[in-house]
């Protein structure tokens, strides 16, 4: 079989897309939340349904969207509602089955940072902050997250907690009576961690191809538990590449409109 | 009633030093020609309030409009931090900065219980986050009926509204489509308000049940014609994400910052003005 | 995601003796074809919600399906009163009748607080009223900002909500326009739903921000032309005001009612049938 | 001067009409206050913004509805929302001038009710209920109040309060903290009342043409405060009684479509 050159940042999103059962809907998040969904949609998972916070339902995106509510969204959703109400009835009202975040920051439990890095009145990085993430988080069905694999972004403590995840782990979730049940994956470049299922703790239990397990130990923050049966993630096929590529390629394309 | 007027005449009667002003628009209809006459009149000591603040709040904050910032989510989206607000809260440049941080759901629930003119909203929200802590405006309450602990803020009651929208007709009622964000909240939540819109038209043709504001729930109408760039106004332009990405370098350091405020704000008259002298710098660069 | 499928299916499918039932509409778009399915059907037990139980609940109140009427105005518009409703609750025929009374603006809010999963609704209502005395789910809670009273209402959430509307497309997303009264809330609120309606279209062609239901919040979908008789479908047919005075004299007496009933929907199969029969009636009386 | 001919019921409709100021933004009850509210509009108040509980918003229906979310509403209207919306962001919102209401029964202090007569649970005449009525007597800037004048409906004691007008009189509607500032005028079909400044009782301030103050008195259950400077309400004009009429019968035309 020949072998296929792809990029981190590619098998992060695929092996993320993947996540993503046909006809669930998503809250999704800009930036890799929201290519991933897309490539979903794009390939196995066509009647995904895509909510973006702007109150876009069912957005049909020909390319990535810049901005959370960018015309692409609203021209191909099913129904465009206001602020509130995609917040109240629709994520609010339990009918998202999948939210879908980005973080700066994750710890143990899957809980995330959005806010600051350092002290929050003096912050070394300030970040954009919440927006939509604290009750994607809690209200979803279950949550998917996804970002880059460091020590930086792995941490044992989190400064600042912006969503939570499985919070002090065990059942410390469910006694402060989230809707949803939480994060069920982390998709990184290097990996999938999933909460033990009692514990809540993010287990490494699929390396991507090429990754040895110490890697992905040496760079998160805290002690990181193997899965006994440890797998090795799919390469990305390559009509996932294709498509996922041909979707970049649209979207640079589309944002290079001048001014 | 809704008054027909210029921009700059609604911005003088209606926007005072000292006043809590929010001007919305989710990534769609950002007011930016309403914004900029705001620095160019100089108002001073605003408390803005946005759940977006993107590029249009990095420039009010850089030019010393703001003495405080309520918000749920600050960035120049798909491009990065907004490095004025940054300079701000972190050097007190030009002039310090307190912020209120929220969650969207949050600032969606205040502004709805603003419009409802109700004390405060209710969410299922802020559980498991840290924002509580910092933000003496979320407190908790027990529902009467079954003792669930559920979020309550404040409603948000601006003083002014600003926003932009596709249409107004004659008599001032106004048009929106599209991505409508929390527009209609924040509007019928305020004190005051004023609309800038692409166009006027003889009838508004609004299709049923669309987002229409009657006219005597409007203070001030403006025509300006692509008021909302480099945000959007669906069915007349798209995003500018050139100038979204060209505002990061502008952005990121004091001089070049200023240099661009001064020549293309307060170097102008109006939005017309500040469209030909950025037409004119492109040409010229 | 929505299943396209019959009414008399949907209705056996979906709808339980002792069930709470919210069939809504606001004059307009009223479900008739999907209440007489039900009075077909013979459920029993049902506690039934509704703003403004007119002719349909009389009809389902007087075939003995309800137990239960949680409701805030009672009456057939422009005509009188209720004369099934007043013989259930004043003399217990054909079954006891329990009620609950609110008022609009307060089963607006417990509604809107359904459809946003929050366990109540707050509003600034029932002020100097009665109501409360006699409605133990009306409570008074406090601003924890102000300290302003205001009444809380546990928030509906019927088993089952069933609303009429003008289209679906064929994956079972729902356009309604017009007077939209409260239906979105209350399928939004309800663990199961089901929504007739006049047509099933390739494509809704629906305006921007018009209120459209996906199909994934829908349950079922039942083609039922004219199934809002002898209220309106805007864009369809008109309001047959003659009916609604008809109705007056049919449901005065239980006999008459209970002929009426007896020719009109239990001998008829659908509401095509009903339809038939009550223009052979018409035509030979 | 040539004697017009007009029932007390046109005279009712026609004094009510007149207390509509031009620009009002009212929020209008079905059957006379609809009647009154659609006359000022046609007459002299034709910038009058009607509001019915429907969510229509600007109404123009050129002929009267017989039910609060005709049609005739909805197709003329500037604007249509859902009942949530109206009732929250408009009425709530204090954005209403003028409510206008009819009435079972009423009291000295322009409290009303709607609901039942005689005991709640074994009423001798159940009525319909609340509708908007609670909140538009509380939330409207002022209220107007119409009714036919009668000692059933002008009672001692209401058996049922369901809308607060200025309730135990004084400032006890103040205290309440109610947010409008409640009835300023009941309309009837022998004159007009009107709430004394300060003890908030209800006082005939003028007498229909031809009705003697005695016989007001005598249909009022109370015992009815006249006004020192008694005034005598202006006839309807020919042009009042034209538009009127006119009105009626494109009505009773349109509502006659059969089955």
């Amino acid at each position: 079989m020949p072998e296929t050159k792809y990029t981190a940042d590619e098998m992060m999103t695929v092996a993320s897309a993947r996540m993503i059962h046909n006809g669930a809907v998503l809250f999704v998040g800009i930036g890799l939340p929201s290519a991933a969904a897309n490539l979903a949609r794009l390939t196995h998972a066509p009647d995904t349904v895509l909510i973006y916070e702007s109150g876009t339902i069912g957005a049909k995106p020909p390319v990535l969207p810049l901005s959370i509510g960018d015309g692409e969204l609203s021209e191909t959703a099913d129904a465009v509602v206001s602020i509130p109400e995609i917040f109240a009835y629709y994520l609010q009202g339990g009918r998202v089955d999948l939210g879908f975040l980005g973080a700066a920051q994750i710890d143990r439990f899957a809980n995330i940072n959005t806010t600051v890095i350092g002290d929050y009145h003096r912050p070394s990085t300030r970040l954009p902050g919440a927006g939509g993430a604290p009750e994607i988080a809690a209200s979803s069905k279950e949550v998917l997250i996804t970002l880059r694999h460091n020590k930086r972004a792995f941490v044992k403590k989190l400064d600042f907690v912006t969503s939570g995840g499985h919070m002090e782990g065990g059942n410390s979730r469910g006694q402060l009576r989230f809707p949803g049940k939480g994060p069920t994956a982390v998709i990184t470049d290097l990996g999938i961690l999933t909460p033990d299922p009692d514990t809540k703790e993010l287990t490494l239990t699929s390396v991507h191809p090429g990754i040895a397990p110490e890697k992905v130990v040496e760079n998160t923050g805290w002690p990181l538990k193997l899965a006994a049966n440890l797998a090795t993630t799919e390469p990305p096929s390559d009509n996932e590449l294709a498509v996922l590529r041909d979707l970049h390629a649209r979207t640079e394309r589309a944002h290079a409109n001048g001014a | 009633m809704a008054q027909i007027t210029t921009l700059k005449q609604a911005i003088q009667q209606l926007v005072r030093d000292g006043d809590t002003v929010a001007l919305e628009g989710f990534t769609h209809l950002i007011p930016f020609a309403a914004g900029h006459e705001i620095i160019r009149q100089q108002r001073r000591n605003l408390t803005l309030i946005r759940m977006t603040p993107d590029l249009i709040y990095d420039q009010l904050i850089g030019a010393g409009c703001a003495s405080k910032l309520v918000f749920s989510w600050g960035g120049n989206p798909g491009v990065g931090s907004l490095h004025r607000l940054r300079d701000a809260v972190e050097n007190d440049w030009p002039t310090p900065l307190a912020i209120e941080e929220h969650a969207h759901a949050g600032m969606a629930a205040a502004y709805a219980a603003g419009a409802s003119h109700l004390p405060f909203g209710v969410l299922r929200g802020y559980l498991g986050s840290d924002l509580p802590k910092h933000n003496p405006n979320v407190k908790f309450i027990e529902c009467p009926f079954t003792g669930e602990r559920l979020a309550a803020l404040p409603a948000i009651r601006p003083d002014v509204t600003v926003i932009h929208a596709q249409k107004a007709d004659r008599r001032g009622n106004v048009l929106i489509w599209g991505v409508v964000g929390v527009q209609k909240e924040a509007v019928m939540a305020a004190k005051r308000n004023i609309v800038t819109v692409e166009e006027i038209v003889d009838h508004l043709d609004a299709p049923p049940n669309s987002v229409v504001l009657p006219s005597w729930v409007i203070g001030a109408v403006a025509h300006v014609k692509g008021g909302a760039f480099p945000s959007y106004a669906q069915g007349y332009y798209a995003r500018n994400n050139a100038f979204y990405k060209a505002w990061d370098p502008i952005s990121r350091e004091r001089d070049t910052f200023k240099a661009w405020i001064d020549r293309h704000i307060m170097g102008t008259n109006d939005f017309e003005g500040f469209r030909q002298s950025l037409k004119e710098a492109f040409t010229h660069a």
